[in-house]
């Protein structure tokens, strides 16, 4: 969450006048204003870490893209979140990301309430044009009620996040570097052997079928990402 | 410290030479002590012992031409000589008063003709870890200079009038740097010094910190006391153990003699510095991904804004320039912005320190103007690709930069004109390839470069530089298709456009300039199953379809 | 007017796809109306025919004979339909792609078998060492994702192929649908 | 509230006194992490589970955190390596000097592949990624000794030195 301050700023999104409050992002002023931007690694109620790529959007006068996420407003300012080249670069980008891990939608437990796969139909990604990776990846099923499918990952660290932010515990992170990145809990131990809380905010905030509840069987698995903002706000209140 | 006691210790230190006829200087640069220049040195003073010669031998940094290392030089006659080893020492000694050694001379004029040394005006002339040394060749005046007569914003002033731009690679104006973080609001702000020299083929960093380490710490102090901070760090690469223990001899012999530490110089100026070890990831020289290491954290970079220069290490306004930009500092206070300024091309002012490697005839560390034209790099200063071959391309700016073909040698080296071309200045590695070389093999190459060393962190730098990889290494194994190149041409477009960070933003750099350059040499592979240098194997197909 | 000839063809899949086709129930006599099945696993003839104008491809290609079938179809169809996500993106056939053929094979033919385990070799083609998706070796006109794709889908797209009208894929069906 | 207090050393080896004096003098402030892994790394030739973990909670520092760190940088190693150690230098000028028949050599010669330590742990091959001695191209470090323009036939001859030992 930025710090917003009390001054108001007008500026322009997709040829729309909206006015918004100083050290607002982009992307809240956006949303406020019901224009989509396409994000992953972002959620309210989380820091920002700019790392997907998709809420790319273009900002008159400059030539270089600008993540929305991480971008506060500016008085004046002339914004478009839509146009050939992001989509054509946010098709990529999912490209990229469908062919890194073994996303196999039908059998995953979250097919139909996947935010990979819904912006992959949003975008209109019919097929993938690069060769699949094919990674040999662990699934851990150690722990008592959840699981950790590493071939669904896409190293968006919601569940890093949401642990070390939110939960306070800081059990995940992410190991290695590059392509071999995997997220993991304290030393690269088993889930289920390691400090974990059970608390099971990383499911709820996890955008794909990488972490999912064990109760939940076929692809019966929505997930509610949305009480964060309500926690930051109970206890700003305290 | 003063002026007048930095004075003392100089004049002290020349007259101590003076009591010498002769000074012999024995090259201990990272080239030279591979091939033991150490035992030289040692064997040449056993032999003037012997001989009852009067002359003082002194352990120097690197002079440069590493090609004919060891190399001695003796002083005041300035013979050098070149692939001394031990057994020479006593010919060397015996010719002192005398003819030199004919058969150990090196003449390579024009190869030091054509550089102007101002970074590297101590490196091979004095002993790194002597303070004496580098005081007695005007070290640490320019400090004593800002600081008694100069204010923070005249510094900034200077800086900003020399033209002097960011070494490192971006070229970003360093004045403008200094003067952002001056004016940034806060009683702690930090000074970082990037040694993290993750350019492969590159080594002007470590040779600056070997050679002349008390140089880098001046020009820290002189910006410290211009940007308002009072503590420094130097982040150099834990493979450059050398640097790093002369590094640290050197800070104790500064802060000894009060030119670290509080009130330098007797003002309320105070500045200290502390190193801080790299572990071996080339994205720790994007700053925010430095600033993340220092604090002990992997070192992935953030999205800038904010930059370093209002939130940077904890969160304090930081200043971060190159080993390189920091030593250029000190001879700017002392000579004058004008100086700098006259020397150079219009944009781009001074000199570059280019670590000319790969298949040129005098590989070394060489120092030329901005401007210069890389035909005069590569074959009067370099001599030229060795062994009958033909020059192919050159390759500046590391895994970041491009290759420039034959055609484009007659541009000046300066920042604009080589970004112009599809390449960039970088930190200053220049490889020379001949026709043995395949550009689609120095493509991949480079592409497995920025995979491995990808933080992971944004998705197109992450999966697009694995992507590129596997279609690059396709077409060198025979088994790329058309579409496959169409495909990378589309990757280079979208990992440049968006990665976070500017790893990502300028791996395609090598596969879009051989493919500006080179594009047919791609063809080949892909239509004729051809590699023309005979690198690529292309019979390997199955192997990689797997 | 001549009827266009349409043909559907089975590589490494369930035949979901197929039955998914089969589901449009009273709208295949529509389609009967303006196209001949000339080739299928749901009709007789054993060869795929000299020209095709519509060939839809269900599975992914995982063996030496599914490359050559669908190099093959390529040759002698107008216009290639990618049926389904084994089509499009190798699916489920595709898990095996991190294990291997050989450690597959030894499970099925080996380890979980009590009488003569072998592994067939005769007949049976040699799978390649990885399964892919079909526009890796040949060019695809229209991509249908799914798995299966809705009777509903086959219907709007079949539709706008055979009257050359617009068609949004994205808005009739997804990967896993 | 529980008071924080510092993770008894891990044994009597007198090795961790050296890392412990790392992070005192850091004033066990979370950033000496790398400092702290470095420290070890000297003193016992790789990090291990046990060292990351009494270093992560003397320092404060999440095990996950810790964990990350160790893994993200190369120069770090988990793995002990062998008795002897040659780094082949796989930088650009080494590579443009045909570094790879180098790397290949050693691995033929060893039967292993790089980043590998022979089964009887005598000898681990690294490559490095440029150790800036370009100018001598191709070059090798054996046990931390660099050695430039090298050939396949010589790195064999130095593998053999070290068999015979």
């Amino acid at each position: 969450m930025s710090e917003v301050g009390t001054e108001v700023k007008i500026l322009v999104i997709d040829e729309q006048e909206v006015s918004a409050h100083a050290g607002q992002t982009i992307l809240e002023v956006a949303r406020e204003n019901d224009i989509h931007i396409p994000t992953l690694c972002y959620l309210e109620g989380l820091s920002n870490v700019g790392a997907c790529r998709l809420c790319l959007v273009e900002i008159k006068g400059s030539s270089k893209l600008t993540p929305a996420c991480v971008t506060t407003v500016q008085e004046g300012m002339e914004v478009s979140t839509n146009s050939e080249r992001l989509t054509r670069h946010r098709r990529t980008i999912l490209e990229l990301l469908f062919a890194e891990r073994n996303h196999i939608c039908s059998v995953c437990v979250a097919n139909g309430h996947c935010e990979l796969q819904s912006l992959g139909q949003e975008l209109g990604l019919t097929h993938v044009r690069l060769p699949y990776r094919n990674p040999d990846l662990p699934v851990d099923a150690s722990h008592e009620r959840f699981t950790a499918d590493h071939n669904r990952c896409i190293l968006c660290t919601r569940c890093v996040r949401v642990c070390a932010e939110i939960e306070g515990a800081h059990v995940w992170d992410v190991m290695g570097r590059g392509v071999n990145c995997t997220i993991i809990t304290d030393l690269h131990e088993e889930w289920g052997k390691s400090t974990c809380t059970r608390c099971g905010k990383c499911v709820q905030v996890c955008p794909t079928g990488a972490l999912f509840d064990k109760s939940k069987i076929g692809s019966e698995h929505p997930k509610y990402p949305d009480f964060l903002p309500f926690l930051n706000m109970m206890r700003e209140a305290q | 410290m003063t002026i007048e006691e930095l004075d003392q210790i100089a004049a002290s230190a020349r007259s101590e030479r003076e009591k010498f006829e002769h000074e012999i200087n024995v090259c201990h640069g990272t080239g030279c002590l591979s091939q033991h220049s150490d035992r030289v040195k040692e064997s040449i003073a056993q032999a003037l012992q012997a001989l009852g010669k009067n002359a003082y031998v002194r352990r120097t940094g690197c002079m440069g031409l590493c090609a004919a290392g060891p190399l001695v030089l003796v002083d005041p006659e300035g013979s050098l000589y070149q692939h001394v080893n031990p057994s020479h020492a006593e010919k060397i000694a015996a010719s002192l008063d005398d003819k030199p050694v004919e058969e150990l001379q090196c003449n390579l004029r024009e190869h030091f003709d054509q550089q102007v040394h101002i970074v590297l005006e101590n490196s091979g002339r004095i002993d790194p870890e002597r303070v004496e040394d580098y005081i007695a060749s005007d070290g640490y005046r320019a400090l004593l200079m800002a600081l008694n007569d100069m204010t923070p914003q005249g510094v900034v002033r200077q800086i900003t009038e020399s033209g002097l731009r960011g070494r490192g690679g971006g070229g970003y104006p360093t004045g403008l740097k200094w003067g952002t973080v001056a004016k940034a609001k806060g009683d702690v702000k930090y000074v970082i010094c990037n040694g993290d020299e993750g350019d492969p083929g590159a080594f002007m960093d470590r040779s600056v910190l070997e050679s002349d380490p008390h140089r880098v710490l001046e020009g820290m102090a002189i910006a410290a006391y211009a940007v308002g901070a009072s503590k420094g760090y130097i982040y150099v690469r834990a493979e450059y153990p050398l640097a790093v223990s002369r590094l640290t001899s050197c800070l104790r012999d500064a802060r000894r003699h009060g030119l670290l530490g509080n009130n330098i110089g007797n003002t309320h100026f105070n500045f200290d510095v502390e190193i801080r070890l790299g572990a071996g990831a080339f994205v720790c020289g994007e700053e925010t991904a430095l600033i993340a290491s220092i604090e002990g954290r992997r070192g992935t970079p953030r999205p800038r804004p904010p930059y370093p220069a209002s939130s940077g290490l904890w969160g304090k306004p930081t200043l971060i320039n190159n080993v390189e930009t920091f030593a250029n500092i000190a001879p700017i206070i002392r000579k004058g912005s004008r100086w700098f300024a006259g020397i150079g091309s219009a944009r781009s002012k001074g000199t570059k320190v280019f670590a000319l490697t790969g298949k040129i005839t005098n590989t070394g560390l060489v120092e030329v103007p901005m401007g210069i034209k890389l035909r005069e790099i590569i074959e009067v200063i370099g001599g030229g690709v060795p062994g009958g071959h033909k020059f192919k391309a050159v390759q500046t700016g590391g895994p970041s930069g491009g290759c420039l073909p034959e055609s484009m040698l007659d541009i000046g080296v300066s920042y604009d004109a080589l970004q112009s071309v599809g390449s960039i200045m970088g930190s200053g590695g220049m490889i020379v390839m001949d026709d043995t070389s395949c550009m689609v093999n120095v493509a991949r190459f480079f592409m497995e470069f920025c995979m491995t060393e990808s933080c992971g962190k944004c998705v197109p730098c992450r999966a697009g530089t694995a992507q590129m990889h596997t279609l690059l290494t396709r077409i060198c194994t025979g088994a790329g298709t058309m579409d496959d190149l169409a495909l990378i041409e589309d990757l280079c477009s979208t990992v440049k456009e968006t990665s976070l960070c500017g790893l990502g933003q300028t791996a395609p750099n090598p596969v879009l300039s051989t493919l500006k350059y080179f594009r047919n040499e791609y063809i080949e592979h892909i239509v004729e199953k051809r590699c023309r240098a005979g690198v690529c194997n292309m019979e390997a197909a199955a192997e990689v379809l797997a | 007017m001549s009827k266009l000839k349409l043909a559907t063809v089975w590589l490494d899949g369930c035949s979901g796809c197929h039955m998914s086709f089969l589901d449009m129930d009273e709208r295949l006599l529509e389609l009967a109306e303006v196209a001949d099945l000339v080739y299928s696993p749901l009709v007789d003839a054993k060869e795929f025919p000299e020209e095709v104008d519509i060939a839809l491809v269900e599975g992914a290609v995982a063996s030496v004979d599914d490359e050559k079938k669908i190099k093959k179809i390529r040759d002698h169809s107008k216009t290639l339909v990618a049926m389904g996500d084994c089509a499009i993106t190798g699916n489920v056939p595709s898990m095996r792609n991190s294990i291997g053929p050989e450690a597959i094979l030894d499970r099925a033919y080996i380890e979980n078998v009590s009488a003569q385990p072998q592994i067939p070799c005769i007949v049976v083609p040699k799978l390649l060492k990885v399964v892919r998706p079909i526009h890796q070796f040949v060019k695809v006109d229209v991509f249908l994702p799914g798995c299966p794709p809705s009777a509903d889908t086959f219907y709007t797209a079949i539709k706008a192929l055979v009257n050359g009208g617009p068609l949004d894929i994205s808005a009739l069906t997804r990967f896993g649908a | 509230m529980p008071v924080f207090t510092l993770p008894p050393l891990p044994s009597e080896d007198n090795r961790w006194k050296i890392v412990n004096g790392t992070m005192r003098k850091n004033g066990y402030a979370r950033h000496a992490l790398i400092e702290a892994l470095h420290t070890v790394q000297s003193s016992f030739g790789c990090l291990d589970d046990d060292a990351i973990r009494f270093v992560a909670q003397s320092l404060r520092v999440p095990l996950s955190q810790a964990y990350g760190v160790a893994t993200f940088y190369h120069y770090f190693t988990l793995k002990p390596p062998g008795k002897h150690t040659i780094t082949i230098c796989a930088g650009t000028a080494c590579y443009i000097k045909g570094s790879d028949k180098l790397i290949a050599a050693a691995e033929r010669k060893l039967g292993i592949k790089q980043g590998q330590t022979t089964a009887d742990g005598e000898i681990s091959l690294m490559i490095a990624r440029c150790v800036g001695a370009c100018s001598r191209a191709p070059v090798m470090l054996c046990d931390g000794e660099l050695s430039g323009q090298m050939s396949a036939e010589q790195v064999q001859a130095q593998l053999e030195r070290w068999a015979v030992e």
